[in-house]
């Protein structure tokens, strides 16, 4: 904060106002390995940008809040922001929770918003003022259920899920669209994300004549479950959520991380994106890990896709809300890391299933499952 | 149900109730000295785990000289907190010490949060992965390490209370911290003591478990909050009780899991602890401690 | 009708009787002691009488009607007030508070007309704490009500559960060793006090090991030993009793 | 062996040993006497360490002990009996007595402390009885015998007591007194403090009168218990019985 | 003496009146949606501890459970608001009758418990609240929570925003603190401390001590049901991630480093946790190092919270500002 306030006094001779846009995000707290790679990625972008003369001459200015995972901060945060700091734009939260206390703080004051949750109810009306860069569970989901009655072609499956809001939301879309699907669901069981054994809830899954396991969570959980799923000897596939597309899920689960199949979003293998998209996941890559000497993760992307179509639109329509706003919805063809945004007056999510990939995890390496 | 299924559900329950009974232990050595609930237990346990991913993955120590140094330096962690924010405190209210270790295990948690990340890290397991095979129902060798230590630090402790006269000065120190001093028993090292050793079973715990369900800067609240709960099952202050308290909540959340709905099983654990102590107020295995009017 | 009958009392701990099958009388206006050796059982009758524990069995009628098991409250309410031997002072009031509290009984508004603070309220408290006052003066103590009751002095603090007591305007007040800590001349103080609680109508029954005092000022005196009675009588005659020598008394009391 | 020198000691603002000297030559009984308040208690605390002194001297077998821990005290021979007992409620009658002899476990063989807890027992059998119970389910007067007896477990040289007789029967007094006068013989150092200012004289060598924290009378037992003014203010109007 | 006793109550409403008055003017100072949002955080987490400070300093008994009535006072009001239609007064009405009833139900049993086993089972309560704020989705939304929660009006002047809230807050805050000092002073007062210094005695004095425990936590967990419901209508959304253990820590926190057994003690930490906790939000990763490193120096340095350390400081000052007149005193007669 310090340096950007720097900045301001800096640039009061003859540039032009700086364009103050605000974040709130999951740095610390149980979202806190989602939230943290979302901020670095916002300060650098934003680094980067201000480097190259800014948006229209204008430097941007950027506040971030750290709701600490808990959507009572995430309320005051926003007011901060828009209150006390006037920004033009929010980005955030990072969880769906949260998010959705925000939303209606800035619809009420009419800013412009791009949120990083994927939960689906971020973007359900009313969604005047609010859109998104995650991939929605939804698209997550319908990608799983593909993969699950196209590939493997299985009638059966169950669905182990972190209580949390992503893994409540990714275990009703999944129950949802399994029928559609012609699949069956045969066992949901949950588990807290701080649980030290899955083994009892494996044992119910494996009683229940299910041909695959749906595992939607975050690490750790995940990755134990992977390693008490070969303790219990079973065979049957694991397919994860996009939830695992870090490289945490393959240290922590080590062999038993083979063979565990997920969506995600091209940046984890950049191979499968192309032209401009690849590019633009290239250079990412390269400028993160360069600053950070550590690659991004899909979470980091939201937050690159975020701040780009914001700047895109400032440049397009300047810092009025309803310009900004009409200007954010008529994207289109924006190449981001999590896929080509083609928003519109019905579409605040902007991604198609084609914007994600199954991703295989082979000898710990990402690979696409085609 | 199938008798195989139902083994491994227990087996499932023991697996976490031991972790549990284990850091319940910790909760239980520095009641048995002040009375006090130290809600930062769950951080020695976090930092037992952390330090010797660090000295293990990072300084490239061996397993096991990374897993000993690693208790070691919790030990001393434990012995600086006691000396910095206990001592001078050990003659006000309980309630007082109870937020002193809210303070510390928020300023721990945070710290550990800015040396290690906010990923889970883990250990390799002490004897390997392999599963062993028990009437159809597997455990892996880590929590048969889990649960033997548990069992021999709790025997340990059970004869240090019963049979030393340390053991029996350090309840003293509880009860009457001035009768104590009355007695010549040093009052300020014996606490100190306990709070070694509770920093030492937490790091035990942390190490131990650091493999099977990994750790992370942000797991010690609920780790506390586990150990917490057994102890006050199987009564406050009784070595035994708090291992039975431990692994019972252990193989209650399993078996609910089994039984009922996965969703609940913390609802359902919590809920036969309420009617335990309801019925029993001062848990399973507690002395009901009456005055003289 | 005697105010107070205690009828084949018992009490067990485990496998010790502690109060064994004890029956007396306490009349009105009487000043009645209980003595015996130590672990004779006379706090576990206190108790047992009180409502701070349930007796085994027999039965306890105060003013004709049975309380026998009623909780400590409501025996408080029908008008018994005690002290107690190890004292419970609330620490976290100062003196004069303390017997406000005992004032509780007497006073009736809830929680809800306190939440308000209605005039009514007020004009309570008022009058309890200027019967506060006055008890405490009674007591010896009114130089210190508005001190700390945490740093008073064993004798001190018996005076102020004395004065607590009274402030509930029992019919019948147990002391349970009040004069514990005190020394000579305050104990012959405190027996002026206990005529005076009398003379206000207020009947005693006192625990004591005090010969001095008991024998001055009881009118009757019951022994107990092992739990049970042996020996009721005139305090002249008690003291001659020789199986309360053996037990109690002792040798030198013959050459004071 | 006891030379206490110009000692000081508040609570908070509050001072209640306002200049003391007082002396216990070894084998001596030594009493105080003083009204409610006096800061007999307070002084008893001081010398064992529980309270600390704010000036002053205290030498304890030749060394000075004012700025000493508890502990230290309690090895060097010193045992308190405290206002109030302060035993370990929820610890059995043996355990407390265990602890008494806490500093000797170091030193002294297993069978010497048994032997003193054996003594304990056939000073007061009631606790023998008890041993396995609760000491805070004790009666009164049981829980003021274990305060003695755990006292003694220590072994001291110099035991300091306050108001033991309170809440005993008379018998026992008579017994406890008797046995004080029999551990003196054998070597032990009492100083003493008893409300009953004649009892207490009448087995002390010498006493003390304190009041407001100030030693305003020191004599021997015999002088005391002839001086007009201390009859006046210190044995009452009344006589006790015993 | 009765008058001195008046002379210490009007003192006390002066206090009352200034605080009132204070936290009147504050929003004209600082006038944004921001500073007034903090402001309502601020009052209803004070409104919270002033109920648990009843239950904790003065009645002694502790609860780790708070959170669980914040929250059902919650969603309550969302719940009746939102599936309902039910207006957002009656959403507080049906807050404060819900959570005083489960407060009852709970109250009976759990206070037969003592020291940290009540503790454990007001934990364990709240721990199940939380499970059925997630788990029962039909009617809590799960983890997606609820939203669209109203703002209370009267007669078409609703409190819609921060401002306009912040008065209805304020109001209730000033009435809470002015009916929790007559209690602490009152009979009721009295046997809650009685109880607390001892049950025995204060059963024997005549106070029926189950029920003072149980009426003292039933509005203990009325308070926090107020202030759940306040904050619904605040955020417009409610969510099980903001009535976590975390959350009845720092209640507890808040009492304690407030000072316990002091009304205006409840005032004080309240007020100065929230504000610290605000304010510490610039230092990033490093905001919660510092808040757990003042903890521990507070309670180190002030172990009977911030009240007590001052009253304490008051205390010496009074004496010393006494010692001086009466040792010149003492000289002159010497002289
Ligand atoms: N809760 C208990 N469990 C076991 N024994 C008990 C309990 N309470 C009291 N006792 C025993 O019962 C006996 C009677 O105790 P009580 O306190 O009534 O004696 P007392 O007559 O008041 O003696 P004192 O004069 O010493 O106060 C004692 O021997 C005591 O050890
Ligand atoms: N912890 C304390 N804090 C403050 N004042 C205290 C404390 N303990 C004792 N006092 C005060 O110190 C003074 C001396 O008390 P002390 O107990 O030494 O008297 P004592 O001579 O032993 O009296 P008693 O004969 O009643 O036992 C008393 O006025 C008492 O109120
Ligand atoms: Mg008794
Ligand atoms: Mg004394």
């Amino acid at each position: 904060q310090k340096a950007t306030k720097q900045q301001t006094t800096d640039t009061t001779g003859d540039t032009k106002e700086p364009y103050k846009i605000g974040a709130v995000v999951s740095a610390t707290g149980p979202a806190g390995p989602l939230g943290e790679p979302e901020k670095k990625t916002l300060e650098m972008i934003v680094e980067q940008i201000n480097k190259d003369g800014g948006v229209d001459g204008h430097q941007i200015e950027l506040f971030i809040e750290d709701d600490e995972s808990n959507p009572t901060n995430a309320t005051t945060a926003v007011s901060k922001l828009i209150d006390e700091k006037g920004v033009i734009a929010i980005i955030g939260g990072t969880t769906t929770p949260s998010t959705l206390a925000m939303k209606p703080e800035t619809a009420k004051v009419k800013v412009p918003h791009i949120a990083m949750a994927a939960g689906i109810k971020v973007t359900e009306a009313p969604n005047e003022w609010i859109f998104r860069t995650a991939q929605s569970d939804a698209i997550a989901v319908q990608k799983v259920i593909d993969y699950l009655s196209k590939t493997l072609k299985v009638k059966k499956f169950a669905i182990l899920h972190d209580s949390n809001a992503f893994g409540q939301s990714g275990a009703t879309e999944l129950q949802g669209r399994a029928p559609g699907a012609g699949m069956e669901v045969v066992g949901v069981e949950s588990y807290k994300t701080e649980d030290t054994d899955l083994t009892a809830q494996l044992t119910k899954i494996k009683g229940s004549g299910a041909e695959v396991v749906v595992v939607w969570g975050t690490n750790p959980s995940p990755a134990i479950a992977a390693k008490n799923m070969k303790q219990l000897n079973m065979t049957i596939p694991f397919v994860g959520s996009h939830g695992i597309a870090n490289k945490s899920f393959i240290t922590l689960a080590g062999t038993a991380a083979d063979g565990v199949v997920f969506p995600a979003a091209k940046i984890l293998v950049p191979a499968s994106a192309a032209g401009e998209q690849k590019d633009a996941i290239d250079k990412f890559i390269a400028d993160y890990t360069a600053k950070y000497a550590e690659g991004p993760n899909s979470f980091a992307g939201h937050a690159y896709d975020a701040i780009h179509i914001l700047v895109q639109a400032l440049e397009k329509a300047g810092s009025d809300n309803e310009a900004l706003r009409d200007a954010i919805q008529e994207t289109q063809g924006f190449n981001g890391i999590s896929g080509i945004f083609n928003y519109g007056a019905d579409d605040h999510d902007g991604l198609k299933t084609s914007d994600m990939i199954m991703v295989e995890i082979k000898d710990g390496k990402w690979t696409e499952k085609k | 149900m199938q008798f195989d299924q139902l083994l491994q559900f227990i087996i499932s329950g023991i697996t976490s109730g031991s972790i549990y009974a284990l850091i319940a232990l910790g909760f239980t050595l520095i009641y048995n000295s002040t009375q006090v609930i130290n809600l930062a237990q769950g951080e020695f346990v976090v930092y037992g785990g952390l330090i010797a991913v660090s000295l293990y993955a990072g300084a490239g120590l061996p397993l096991f000289a990374a897993v000993l140094l690693s208790i070691i330096i919790v030990t001393l962690i434990g012995v600086v907190f006691e000396r910095l924010a206990i001592r001078p405190l050990i003659n006000h209210s309980i309630m007082t010490l109870i937020i002193v270790t809210v303070g510390a295990s928020i300023l721990f948690k945070n710290i550990a949060m800015i040396i290690w990340g906010r990923d889970p890290l883990t250990i390799p397991a002490f004897s390997g992965d392999d599963p062993i095979m028990f009437f159809g129902a597997s455990i892996i060798p880590q929590s048969i390490w889990v649960f033997g230590i548990t069992m021999v630090t709790v025997v340990l402790l059970q004869l240090f209370y019963k049979k030393t006269i340390t053991g029996k000065a350090m309840k003293a120190c509880s009860i009457n911290q001035t009768a104590a001093k009355l007695m010549g028993i040093n009052s300020s090292s014996i606490v100190l003591l306990s709070f070694a050793l509770s920093a030492a079973f937490g790091a035990i715990a942390g190490v131990l478990i650091a493999p099977i369900s990994m750790v992370s800067y942000s797991m010690g609240g609920f780790l506390g909050l586990k150990g917490f709960a057994g102890a006050v099952l199987g009564g406050l202050g009784n070595p035994i009780g708090a291992v039975v308290g431990g692994i019972l909540l252990g193989i209650l959340e399993s078996l609910s899991i089994g039984f009922i709905a996965s969703g609940y099983k913390d609802a359902v654990a919590f809920l036969i602890l309420l009617l335990v102590l309801f019925l029993r107020p001062s848990g399973i295995l507690g002395a009901r401690i009456k005055e003289k009017v | 009708m005697p105010l107070l009958e205690v009828e084949n009392l018992r009490k067990q701990f485990g496998g010790l009787m502690a109060v064994d099958d004890v029956s007396f009388r306490v009349h009105r206006d009487q000043i009645k002691a209980l003595i015996g050796p130590n672990g004779a059982g006379k706090t576990t009758l206190f108790n047992a009488l009180t409502g701070v524990d349930k007796p085994t069995s027999g039965k306890v009628l105060f003013d004709g009607a049975d309380i026998t098991g009623k909780r400590a409250h409501e025996v408080a309410e029908i008008g018994i007030a005690r002290t107690f031997q190890n004292t419970q002072i609330f620490a976290n009031m100062n003196v004069l508070e303390n017997v406000m509290v005992g004032r509780h009984c007497q006073t009736k508004s809830g929680i809800f007309s306190c939440m308000l603070g209605l005039p009514s309220v007020r004009r309570e408290d008022l009058e309890s704490e200027e019967r506060a006052y006055s008890l405490l003066t009674l007591v010896g103590l009114e130089k210190k009500a508005k001190s700390s009751s945490d740093d008073l002095p064993v004798g001190e603090r018996h005076l102020l559960e004395i004065a607590r007591a009274l402030a509930t305007e029992p019919k019948l007040i147990l002391l349970d060793e009040p004069a514990a800590g005190l020394n000579n001349e305050e104990t012959s103080r405190l027996s002026d006090t206990i005529y005076r609680i009398r003379g206000n109508g207020v009947t005693v029954l006192l625990v004591e090991h005090d010969m001095g005092l008991v024998m001055e000022i009881s009118d009757e005196v019951v022994v107990l030993n092992f739990g049970k009675k042996i020996a009721e009588g005139p305090p002249l005659l008690i003291q001659q009793d020789e199986q309360v020598i053996q037990a109690y008394l002792g040798q030198e009391i013959e050459h004071a | 062996m006891l030379d206490i020198r110009g000692l000081r000691a508040s609570y908070g603002h509050i001072e209640v040993l306002k200049g003391i000297d007082l002396r216990v030559d070894e084998g001596e009984i030594v009493t105080m006497i003083g009204s409610n308040g006096a800061g007999k208690s307070s002084l008893l605390k001081t010398i064992s360490g529980v309270v600390r002194a704010s000036s002053g001297e205290i030498t304890f077998k030749g060394k000075n002990i004012e700025r000493w821990s508890c502990a230290k005290i309690v090895a060097t021979g010193m045992s308190h009996v405290p206002e109030g007992r302060q035993l370990f409620g929820p610890l059995t009658v043996f355990e407390n007595l265990q602890l008494g002899a806490y500093t000797r476990y170091r030193r002294d063989s297993k069978k010497e402390i048994d032997e003193d807890t054996e003594f304990v027992f056939e000073m007061f059998p009631v606790l023998k009885e008890r041993w396995k119970q609760t000491a805070g389910t004790l009666s009164g007067g049981e829980q003021q015998m274990l305060a003695i007896g755990r006292a003694l477990m220590s072994k001291p040289q110099l035991l300091l007591l306050d108001e033991p007789s309170m809440g005993l029967a008379p018998i026992i007094i008579q017994n406890i007194f008797a046995i004080l006068k029999d551990l003196r013989k054998k070597g032990l150092t009492l100083l003493l403090v008893e409300q009953d200012a004649m009892v207490a004289l009448s087995i002390a060598d010498r006493g003390y009168v304190l009041q407001n924290g100030q030693v305003v009378m020191a004599d021997t037992s015999q002088n005391l218990l002839d001086n007009e003014e201390v009859k006046a203010i210190y044995f009452g109007h009344r006589k006790k019985a015993h | 003496m009765t008058s001195g006793r008046r002379g210490r109550l009007n003192k006390q409403w002066l206090w009352v009146g200034l605080y009132a008055l204070t936290m009147a003017i504050i929003p004209n100072v600082l006038a944004n949606n921001y500073y007034m949002k903090m402001l309502i955080v601020l009052a209803i987490n004070t409104i919270i501890v002033i109920g648990l400070n009843l239950l904790m300093g003065y009645a002694g008994q502790v609860s780790l459970g708070h959170a669980a009535f914040y929250g059902i006072g919650a969603y309550s009001s969302a719940i009746m608001t939102t599936k309902y239609g039910m207006s957002a007064w009656l959403g507080i009405v049906a807050a404060i009758l819900v959570g005083g009833l489960v407060a009852y139900l709970i109250a009976i049993p759990a206070l037969r418990l003592k020291g940290h086993y009540l503790a454990m089972a007001t934990l364990g309560f709240a721990e199940i609240v939380h499970i059925l704020f997630i788990e029962l989705r039909e009617i809590t939304g799960g983890t997606d929570g609820l939203y669209g929660v109203p703002a209370p009006s009267i007669a078409g002047f609703a409190f819609d925003t921060p401002q306009r809230l912040y008065v209805l807050v304020w109001m209730v805050l000033v009435i809470c603190l002015v009916m929790a000092l007559n209690i602490a002073k009152s009979r009721v007062g009295r046997a809650l401390r009685a109880v607390h210094g001892s049950e025995i005695a204060a059963a024997s004095m005549g106070v029926d001590t189950a029920k003072y425990k149980i009426q003292v936590f039933v509005l203990s967990g009325i308070l926090a049901c107020v202030g759940g419901s306040l904050y619904a209508s605040m955020a417009g959304y409610v969510s099980s991630e903001s009535f976590t253990l975390t959350v009845s820590i720092t209640l507890v926190t808040m009492a304690v480093c407030g000072g316990m057994g002091n009304v205006w003690g409840a005032v004080i930490g309240a007020s100065t946790l929230t504000i610290m906790q605000e304010y510490l939000k610039s230092y990033n990763d490093y905001n919660l190092v510092i808040f757990g490193a003042i903890l521990i120096l507070a309670m180190v340095f002030m172990p009977q919270g911030i009240y007590g350390a001052f009253s304490d400081l008051a205390k010496k000052l009074k004496h010393r500002l006494q010692a001086i007149p009466e040792t010149a005193g003492e000289q002159h007669a010497a002289s």
